[in-house]
């Protein structure tokens, strides 16, 4: 039982290798993605493309401490101003991890 | 032009299955083919013309008509994009000029399999070595384009702008399509006559009811990838029409001048006529991310690539026919 | 009735398939076929039925037979949901009485396909224009039923319930699966012979394998679906293999009034009796949300279906030859 | 570092076009699906069909501001009444947006 | 407008029907699942295997009262810790539930 | 050995393209086979095996030679995994011992296909009742594996652990594949050679097609599992191939002592030297939790079957003419 933050990003699907790079490089414990997220933004409609992996979205979510949460925001700004997207941080409970509690 | 070419073109059933896909997604039927079956039959009929091409290509052997025919293309492939960039130039930024000018300068092998099927209506048969030429055109448009963009965009203020060219020839000439269609046609080259025994059921047989299923949703994609056009302007729907009739003519005439039978000088044309809406697109983001993938995927999904196969392929035929007739001379 | 009939039907390898989807879902075993694979082998079979339909049709023109076979098909396709509708109000609501009925009174494509198979292996083939009958039939009913739930149900407090006409008629029209298979139909008719050899490897020659792995699909999801019946009560279970059997007479005793060859007879029966699972309960869910899937899915998929390819189509062939054998008078 | 309000949405796939109806009236910035979503509610066990698009969810995320929050949810009230699901809201940080900030 | 429990559990996607086994057992209203999830953790990264359903993650999320929430906490604790994944808490707002409210 | 029976192997286009599959994954090419078409693949291959079985075995019936070869097989998938796992215990856990000795015990269909595709470039065919030995083999090992786990592995402290018998069972021979094959073949055997001519198109016709596009997958996949292996240590990696080896060798031994033809001896030993990554992999994942499929999944996938595939099947091959040429007398 322990306060921790949930990052959640939404970005170009082909953004998603040059994130978990850097959630590598800072070391965080792990990371979720789901893929084929749809969506709207400034861009306008991202439904995808059947042919190619344009014009969709992924979501990641990684659970961290606050320290790395800051670490995790300043490392993908770039990206996520440049190719779109969103960052949110709520505060969760983790409640169950493997290693760690 | 003769009528009868274009009607001839438009009543073959993978032709009318790419129609019917239209009139769906213009009635907003519901009609949708679920991913990833569109990539189920893009990958087959690339590993399909790949394997017949290198068949063929083994058939005929490294003549002089092949040289000069792949020469031919790859000359193409190089010199479209350059002049395609400087008249999109006019109205674009950098950025996106050279996006659309790859675009152009590379290849729609559905495009190619489409004038293959027009050919075969006709009771002809291109040699199977231009295959080679469609895989041989694909990349190089994609590095002219980025040459470009990184000769006449402003500097960057800080000199690290995270680009490598290793990346951009990574995605070049190793992206899936390209690596799948190269590597099918060398397994055609090393297995043969025995080996297309093997697979031509697979690869032969069943091919047009691929490509009917395939144009079928193309009809669908492209029906659906217009609206965004909306806002592309007056300059770039006309351009999309322009170009490849412009960059077919010159096929056109250079596959006069270099000697090609009527055949193959229609897949030459076509090949320069049309414009790539999956490899370019594909490494156009990644490559030139500040272009506008929803100016140049609809350009050549939904409006270049539904002309030729309705007006373009016959069209350059029809001009072949003429060029021949007014100039048997060249001729053999 | 002859076993000799049944037997015959069930050691048929697309049948077979679909029992060993029955078995492999009961025993839980985690044999399935991921999404959307079942939806690449609904399209294949609706394009392909439909596309051999319109070579088919085109052979025969509209002759006095096809257009008193249409006519019956059409004729049916109105009756059924009425009756059913009464007799479903019995003990149920008007929305699902209305969704229930138009589930009956439109068809299964792949009933019909499996009666086609039937007749094959008896070395008949029915008149490929019944195809017709089947595009016809999908859609009225969904109309009727649309119809029959406004007539009857208790009016809303406010005039204004967000309902369109206009959505209805692009729910029973241009539905993916009828713009499909009437869309095929329309390109078989247009290319005819000529197109056919182009297809037949990919729409004939696999056909039937296609159909074995998508009965197999059918067979799985039948199996899952069974469970979802068990709180619908002791009236809806028997209503579907009853309703179908009522179905099937009518369409028998209607094909022998207008003198229809044994084989298209049992075509029309199979249509009358067989329940749609596709484009029904789509269309109901979004004009009828009232209406609950969980009844009507189950009994067309679940019920109506596998007793039709089991007992269903060897039972309407028998009393159709059982007919003609009492009243041959009224044959030709 | 905005605190934003985030509306997450689970309701039949059928009603997704439905709800972006809605929200692109509502005139929000943007919103996220993801489809393909089963479950279990008072309708029993939703795990798709294969061959048509019934029984299956959809997720639909909304980040906005609070005064949206409140429309949204009065907007799809009635269709989430009718045809099931539900909507839950919480606060979160925007971090990082395309356009904002 | 009821406060309510967000349970979201990261776990093995052949797990989850050992999960909602529990689930079923505990009597929640219901719950929502996300399957095709890939990441990183403690045993690697999963992101799939294309002939068997190995190596790959489920998303689970359930809406509960805070007494509920404790109960599957603790039912779920023991496959987590063996399988791997995780479980976070978050407090959110429910703004429309079919038959609640 | 006969270097010509490993190019003639080699240079066969399903073999090709999965060195094709293999290059695009260290070229780090984005080429990938979307999921599930992968699925699609290894479906179809499954049931057309089976279903082809099923008719060879129902022509050749229940011979002596049948009886012996499939007894043969039974014995040697029960064998397999006991001594593999005391080979395996030299240096691995009770748990990863099993789960790896059940894999080795086990078969992969894809190496039994490519092997009947090696016989037929060479114009030979393997009796068709072969495939109920691959279908016997299947099962057995994962029931030995967790036998063996159960009897080795240190007590648990409180004597309940949740493990039940008949949820391996289920998962031993209820599994999809397991079913799928076994199913098929029931099929084949009941519809004969009727059926046969019904889905030969499907079943035969396309069948190196598909494979060669699974086996263009399985390369993809191959090269990415390679990866895994590295902190798998010195000890797995050269098991992964003396393993097969010497499975083969004793198929080859039991073959000939059994007077199996060649080409049944050669596919009894590459049953014998084939690993599971299909069924046995899942089935241990939910039965030995404990075992670690980062281990066995790489080993099977990614060094057993691309070493039997390429240098396996020609060296069973060759070791079998090689025995029948030293002892003749054993023959006939
Ligand atoms: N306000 C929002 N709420 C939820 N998702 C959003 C929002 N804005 C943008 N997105 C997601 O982020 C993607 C990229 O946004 P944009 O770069 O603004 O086009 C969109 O396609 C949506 O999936
Ligand atoms: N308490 C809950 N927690 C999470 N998801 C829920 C909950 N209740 C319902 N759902 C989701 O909403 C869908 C529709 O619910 P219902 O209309 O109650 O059948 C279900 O299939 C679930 O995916
Ligand atoms: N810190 C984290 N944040 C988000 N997801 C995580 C985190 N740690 C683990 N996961 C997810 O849980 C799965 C299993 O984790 P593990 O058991 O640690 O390998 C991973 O594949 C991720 O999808
Ligand atoms: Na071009
Ligand atoms: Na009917
Ligand atoms: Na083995």
């Amino acid at each position: 039982m322990k306060p921790v933050s949930k990052v959640e990003i939404i970005i170009d699907a082909l953004e998603v290798e040059h994130v978990t790079k850097f959630l590598n490089e800072i070391g965080v414990s792990g990371y979720s993605i789901i893929n084929d997220v749809v969506g709207k933004g400034h861009r306008g409609v991202r439904s995808g493309d059947a042919l190619t992996d344009l014009f969709k979205n992924s979501y990641i979510m990684v659970v961290c401490e606050e320290k790395e949460m800051h670490m995790i925001v300043e490392a993908i700004r770039p990206i996520v101003k440049k190719f779109g997207g969103l960052c949110i941080v709520s505060d969760v409970i983790m409640r169950i991890h493997r290693k760690s509690e | 032009m003769d009528t009868s070419l274009v009607i001839n073109n438009l009543i073959h059933p993978p032709v009318l299955f790419f129609f019917l896909g239209m009139i769906a997604s213009f009635c907003k039927s519901d009609l949708k083919i679920p991913e990833p079956l569109p990539k189920l039959f893009s990958l087959y009929l690339l590993l399909a013309i790949g394997f017949h091409g290198g068949v063929e290509l083994r058939k005929t052997g490294l003549t002089h008509e092949v040289v000069f025919a792949l020469s031919a293309a790859m000359f193409m492939a190089i010199l479209v994009p350059f002049y395609a960039f400087f008249i999109l130039r006019i109205k674009l930024d950098v950025y996106n000029a050279a996006a659309i000018a790859a675009t152009y300068g590379s290849i729609s092998a559905v495009t190619y399999i489409t004038a293959v099927t027009f050919l075969q209506t006709l009771g002809l048969e291109p040699g199977g070595y231009m295959v080679a030429a469609l895989a041989l055109m694909e990349s190089p448009a994609i590095v002219i384009g980025i040459i470009l963009a990184r000769i006449f965009a402003p500097k960057k203020e800080n000199g690290e702008d995270g680009f490598s060219w290793s990346a951009v020839f990574q995605e070049a000439f190793l992206n899936g399509s390209v690596l799948l269609l190269t590597g099918s046609l060398l397994i055609g080259l090393a297995s043969g006559e025995e080996g297309w025994d093997t697979l031509k059921p697979f690869t032969k047989d069943i091919f047009k009811g691929m490509l009917s299923f395939f144009l079928l949703d193309m009809g669908l994609l492209a029906a659906k990838r217009i609206g965004d056009l909306k806002s592309a302007g007056f300059f770039l729907p006309p351009f999309a029409i322009l170009m490849p009739v412009l960059n077919g003519c010159i096929g056109v005439i250079l596959a006069k001048l270099i000697g090609l039978r009527a055949e193959d000088a229609l897949m030459l044309s076509v090949l320069c006529a049309s414009a790539s809406y999956i490899a370019v697109p594909a490494a156009m983001r990644l490559s030139l991310p500040e272009a506008n993938p929803s100016l140049f995927v609809p350009m050549a999904l939904a409006i270049t690539f539904p002309f030729n196969i309705i007006v373009g392929i016959p069209l350059y035929y029809y001009l072949i026919k003429r060029a021949n007739a007014l100039f048997p001379a060249l001729l053999g």
